[in-house]
């Protein structure tokens, strides 16, 4: 996306088709990254059903109050995504960049807390291969604890991509390489990807934090 | 700055924030027993919902990207009903 | 009983169930045929008149009818879910045994078949089984996935690690006939398959004093009972609470936290390994895991002698 | 006609656009992009080939004829992975797709140039992992790489291939993403969704399955390489977790991906069959919604695959009728492409041979698909050479017919020359002989009780083994004719010119080869689509 906004790349006949393929591209991008997680949800919810009581007590394990941060904290990142595209449209360039960057700290404190939280768990034992024996005998608690790991991890790496995303991107929309409001499209796409992160990230929680947690 | 924050986009916050905490709440101090797990996913649908609507502007988009956005659950809905299907009949 | 050598064109039916699978596909094969052919027939015919060059008539034909070209799809779909209905209700009764099967155990590694008769007999890779008798195999794997193929019977069944599966069959013929493993589980995949010997009832009962077993499963299992220290706490003068197992077996067990279950196979071997994992209500959580410590073939014991009880 | 082929032929053909090699490797024009591929799954043809001729060789005799029990073992699995993924899937898509779409709607290119070479890139950087697999010792899992076989007991080298799958994937999911925003932003003025040649409808269909199945796929096998390198186990029966588990995720891909090799098949033969007999396809809107529904109903009978695995009794049931509902879209092609012939001035010509044996092959398969989604009679046949023989009619009688009809249909189109028109027919009908004497055995072995897998089988399956091998060396002969006689074609064949069929369809308006830009300028369409005349005179219009 290095182009100006001058130029039509070559398939295009006009700016409007090239917008709407961008756009519709963005968003069949998003659905296979949609089923790829869902495909983790359903492992997930699968392994509560046959494990219910294995699953509550892994459950129990994780600190809702960390993780109900991290929701937090990515809801409000994804409001400061929103101001970023609203200035991009408008042409505000410094608050651009300026909520560009609040959205990669936010998404920073998140990856912190979550390396937080994988200190914490390892500390329980709950991490497989290293650390203490795994503290839950029950059937399906570890299974359920595997899957969380592969979950959030696939979750985390998501979210990296996107800080890296978005300071590069509020980087060029500073030195005017990604000129607003002419390429503001850029900003609004690297926004779609942040709330779709977001998103898996809100169905997440609750699946692996919230779902049958114990009294 | 104050022209790009919208009062629209305020609100959608807060109840983003506020579904968050309601489901924290029922989790952790309401026993609601079975209707718990659908209580739960009802309450992060209505946040997905909530942001996809708003903050992925399928509000002003248009019935294609809508319907992209739709077939991903459609899709999702097949995987989740017919293979938990095997599950709850073993 | 020799194998059969040369070209065989129809596998052996060795059952009931073998034969209706049969008449399955014979009808089914009539069926579609009797669809097919017209169609290349046509194809063929179309090719050849309608060749480029040929004087043949194309002047317009008649309005098309949609009706009838649907039609086209859906009668033969209905038809076929004649057949799909005759399959799906053989499918269901090889999900029903009868109540009177007797019962062997099988239990599969990578690359060999155990067999275990109610009396003890032990096998590997050759199974004898009595004549039009229903018989119930109940059977887990220690390993990988595998699957015990009949094809005589017409049957399969995958067999797999940490669940029991279950097959059964009535052999109506006496013979020797080939049973394999149909799932890949490996290198010697090929090799892990061997002998059904259909015997009349008086051969098998010669055999199973041939096959020179000490004890019967369910005395095994309650030497077993012992050596495991499980009659500490199930014995009937024990100190510790634990759930008395005498009539146990095919009961509903209440669990803990609500719910009852069928003490079944399933659920006293998941009691073994994974006590916790649905606890009998009234109970403590007390019973440590036996998971890595008792065998497969030691747990199918185990069961004999918990069933045996009642 | 003849004006804009000689306006077009102004600018260079894309073939004359650049000879560097770096002209090629930094190309995003899609037609040389599709020559890419072209070369690149022709070679994964011969080297799955390759590995099929071990395995039938190996199986001349009944103690196996060549092979060790491990050797036998990573050779189908290696045919399998190679032919799956490296072949089938990118194959008629990723070449005649990616060099046809945009000829067909009338645009430039496809909307996302650079992202097409980077899919072709990916491809070949998944097949290297792939390919060091291979050399450093093989896979001996199978192409499904079920669990916990795969993740706990192997000792082979899964997780190369693995990775080298798992990349691949991500060039199916660009090129279906493309192709996707192609069909609906890139059609030219008056290209209407109903006036799209059908080829087109099956490439948004097959799209449609790229993108939502390949990501699950993916996920897949992530949580294998998670279980075996890491000993995070999600699957492992040990910590109570459930194989099936991953046969669900693994089948929700792999069922539909019969379809992504399929129904470009169909799209190719519904050209063909137009083509070949100067007529519109019958019953249009039949033909195209019948791939949307393909595609649709194709995510909705993954279990069948599960029949006897230990899955719920009544989950068959669903999975069972659920796929005896796709023989109503794939009989409704069947049907029209048999009507289309009525009336029509036909050639048997090599492509329509193609078409016609496809049709064939197809029914076949298509049928004994039916056998297999029976609950009792899958019972008995799965695992065995009948699902072999029935996949192969499919995925090699249909889809490799259909690949090859359309490689010399639409060779003028991208080379310029004509092949050989007698030595096409003559393979054809070697392909058509070698194949089914290949795979026909191979039902009754099924249906006898041989199971697949076996490198060494009970003696008296031996006669119907050497056949099914001998039908496979023939194929191979088969193969083997048009890679010679369409190389020697790029220098001796005929010169093309535009429209050597005197087919209906944009992609033939253009000259041969096409010039780079596609069309000197984007033509706005006012016909439907197979626009031939309706009543012809007796038919005398023979080409030369």
């Amino acid at each position: 996306m290095a182009e100006t906004q001058l130029v039509l790349h070559e398939p295009f006949r006009d700016r409007a088709q090239q917008r709407e393929a961008d756009a519709l591209g963005m968003w069949v991008f998003l659905g296979t990254e949609a089923m790829m997680f869902g495909g983790l949800f359903f492992a997930l919810i699968v392994i509560r059903v046959i494990h219910p009581q294995g699953a509550q007590e892994a459950t129990d394990k994780l600190d809702m109050w960390l993780g109900g941060l991290n929701s937090a904290l990515l809801l409000t990142s994804s409001l400061t995504t929103t101001l970023a595209v609203t200035a991009a449209r408008k042409g505000a360039r410094s608050i651009t960049t300026g909520c560009l960057l609040a959205s990669a700290a936010l998404g920073m404190a998140f990856l912190c807390v979550k390396g937080y939280e994988y200190y914490v768990d390892y500390g329980k034992g709950l991490m497989p291969g290293v650390g203490k024996p795994f503290p839950i005998e029950t059937t399906g608690a570890e299974l359920f604890i595997n899957g969380y790991f592969v979950s959030t991890g696939l979750h985390a790496i998501h979210l990296f991509i996107g800080v890296c995303l978005v300071v590069g991107l509020a980087g060029a929309v500073w030195l005017r390489r990604v000129p607003v409001p002419g390429r503001s499209i850029v900003v609004e796409m690297a926004g779609r990807y942040w709330h779709f992160v977001d998103m898996i990230w809100i169905f997440l929680y609750p699946v692996l934090y919230l779902m049958d947690r114990g009294g | 700055m104050a022209k790009v924050i919208r009062t629209g986009d305020l609100i959608v916050f807060a109840v983003l924030i506020g579904l968050l905490a309601l489901n924290m709440a029922q989790a952790r101090w309401l026993d609601l027993g079975v209707v718990s797990r659908v209580v739960t996913i009802a309450l992060a649908a209505g946040q997905a919902l909530v942001l996809l609507w708003y903050f992925l502007e399928l509000r002003s988009a248009t019935l294609l990207i809508r319907l992209v956005a739709a077939a991903g659950f459609f899709w999702l809905a097949v995987l989740f009903g017919l293979g938990l299907n095997d599950w709850l009949t073993r | 009983m020799e194998p059969t050598k040369g070209v065989e064109l129809w596998p052996v039916q060795l059952s009931q169930h073998a034969q209706q699978v049969d008449w399955v596909i014979l009808a089914f094969t009539a069926l579609l045929v009797v669809l097919v052919l017209p169609v290349f027939a046509a194809m063929i015919y179309f090719a050849v008149k309608y060749r480029r060059g040929s004087m043949a008539d194309r002047s317009p034909s008649a309005s098309r009818n949609v009706w009838l070209e649907a039609s086209w799809s859906v009668i033969p779909f209905l038809l076929a879910g004649v057949f799909f209905a005759w399959a799906a209700s053989l499918y269901f009764d090889l999900f029903h045994p009868p109540a009177d099967s007797l019962g062997i155990d099988v239990v599969a590694k990578q690359w060999m078949w155990k067999f275990e008769h109610p009396g003890g007999q032990r096998e590997i890779d050759t199974l004898h089984v009595p004549v039009n008798t229903p018989v119930e195999l109940t059977m887990i794997s220690e390993d990988v996935i595998h699957s015990l193929y009949f094809p005589a019977l017409r049957i399969k069944q995958d067999v797999l690690p940490g669940r029991y599966t279950r097959l059964w069959f009535k052999a109506d013929k006496v013979g020797e006939y080939h049973l394999h493993c149909a799932e890949f589980c490996g290198t010697d995949h090929a090799r892990m398959g061997g002998s059904l010997i259909v015997l009349d009832p008086e051969g098998y009962q010669r055999w199973l004093g041939q096959a020179g077993a000490d004890t019967s499963l369910a005395a095994a299992g309650e030497a077993l009972f012992r050596k495991y220290g499980c009659s500490g706490c199930h014995g009937a003068n024990s100190s510790v609470r634990a759930p008395n197992l005498a009539g146990v077996y095919g009961s509903p067990v209440p669990l803990d936290g609500g719910g009852t279950v069928i003490a079944d196979e399933r659920y006293i071997r998941d009691s073994v390994l994974f006590p916790k994992k649905q606890v009998a209500a009234g109970y403590k959580p007390i019973m440590p895991t036996f998971q890595g410590q008792v065998s497969e073939e030691d747990l199918l014991k185990l069961i004999a002698y918990i069933k045996s009880l009642s | 006609m003849t004006s804009i082929a000689a306006e077009a032929a102004a600018e260079p053909s894309y073939l004359k656009a650049g000879y560097t090699l770096r002209s090629w490797l930094l190309t995003t024009d899609h037609k040389r992009i599709a020559v890419l591929y072209m070369i690149s799954v022709t070679a994964f043809f011969f080297l799955g080939g390759a590995a099929a001729a071990a395995v039938r060789i190996n199986l001349i005799t009944p103690e196996g004829a060549i092979l060790t029990a491990d050797g036998y073992n990573k050779a189908f699995t290696i045919h399998g992975v190679i032919m799956v993924w490296f072949f089938l899937i990118p194959s008629i898509p990723a070449t005649f797709g990616n060099f046809l779409i945009p000829l067909m709607i009338g645009a430039r290119d496809l909307a996302f140039p650079r992202l097409n070479l980077a899919s072709w890139y990916i491809l070949m950087f998944g097949a290297s992992f792939t390919m060091y697999a291979l050399v450093a010792g093989g896979v001996d899992t199978g192409w499904t790489f079920y669990t916990p076989y795969s993740s706990m007991f192997s000792n082979s080298h899964v997780i190369a291939a693995i990775i080298g799958v798992f990349i691949s994937g991500f060039s199916s999911i660009a090129t279906g993403l493309n192709f996707i925003v192609t069909i609906h932003k890139l059609r030219a003025p008056g290209m209407t969704w109903f006036r799209l040649p059908i080829f087109v409808w099956t490439h948004y269909a097959t799209s449609l399955i790229l993108v939502l199945a390949t990501p699950v796929l993916a996920i897949s096998l992530i949580l294998i390489a998670a279980e075996r390198l890491l000993g995070i186990g999600v699957f492992d029966p040990a910590l109570g977790g459930d194989p099936l588990l991953f046969q669900h995720l693994f089948w929700f891909y792999s069922h539909p991906a019969v379809y992504i090799m399929i129904l470009p098949a169909m799209g190719v033969v519904t050209e063909l069959v137009t083509a070949f007999s100067r007529r519109r396809i019958f019953g249009y809107s039949f033909v195209a919604f019948s791939s949307l529904a393909i595609a649709t109903l194709g995510f909705m009978v993954w279990g069948h695959h599960m029949f006897v695995s230990g899955q719920s009794m009544y989950a068959g049931m669903v999975f069972s009728i659920l796929s005896f509902l796709i023989a109503v879209p794939s009989a409704i092609k069947v049907y029209n492409w048999t009507a289309t012939l009525y009336k029509g001035q036909i050639a048997l010509d090599t492509p329509m041979l193609y078409a016609m044996g496809f049709i064939g092959l197809f029914v076949v398969g298509g049928i004994t698909g039916l056998f297999v989604a029976s609950l009792a009679v899958d019972v008995h046949v799965t695992d065995t050479y009948f699902v072999v023989a029935h996949f192969h009619y499919i995925m090699v009688g249909a889809t490799v017919m259909g690949y090859l009809g359309a490689l010399h249909y639409w060779w003028p189109k991208i080379t310029g020359r004509m092949y050989p028109e007698w030595w096409g027919r003559i393979s054809a009908a070697f392909v058509f002989f070698g194949f089914n004497l290949t795979f026909f055995p191979q039902f009754i072995l099924g249906y006898l009780g041989m199971p697949r897998r076996y490198f060494t089988y009970p003696p008296e399956f031996q006669v119907l083994n050497v056949m099914s091998s001998a039908g496979a060396s023939i194929l191979a002969v088969a193969y083997l004719f048009p890679f010679f006689y369409l190389l020697w074609s790029l220098r001796y064949g005929k010169i093309a010119g535009p429209n050597p069929w005197g087919a209906a369809g944009l992609e033939w308006t253009t000259s041969s080869p096409p010039p780079k830009h596609n069309f000197p300028e984007i033509p706005v369409v006012t016909a439907e689509a197979y626009a031939y005349p309706v009543a012809a005179d007796g038919g005398a219009t023979h080409h030369g």
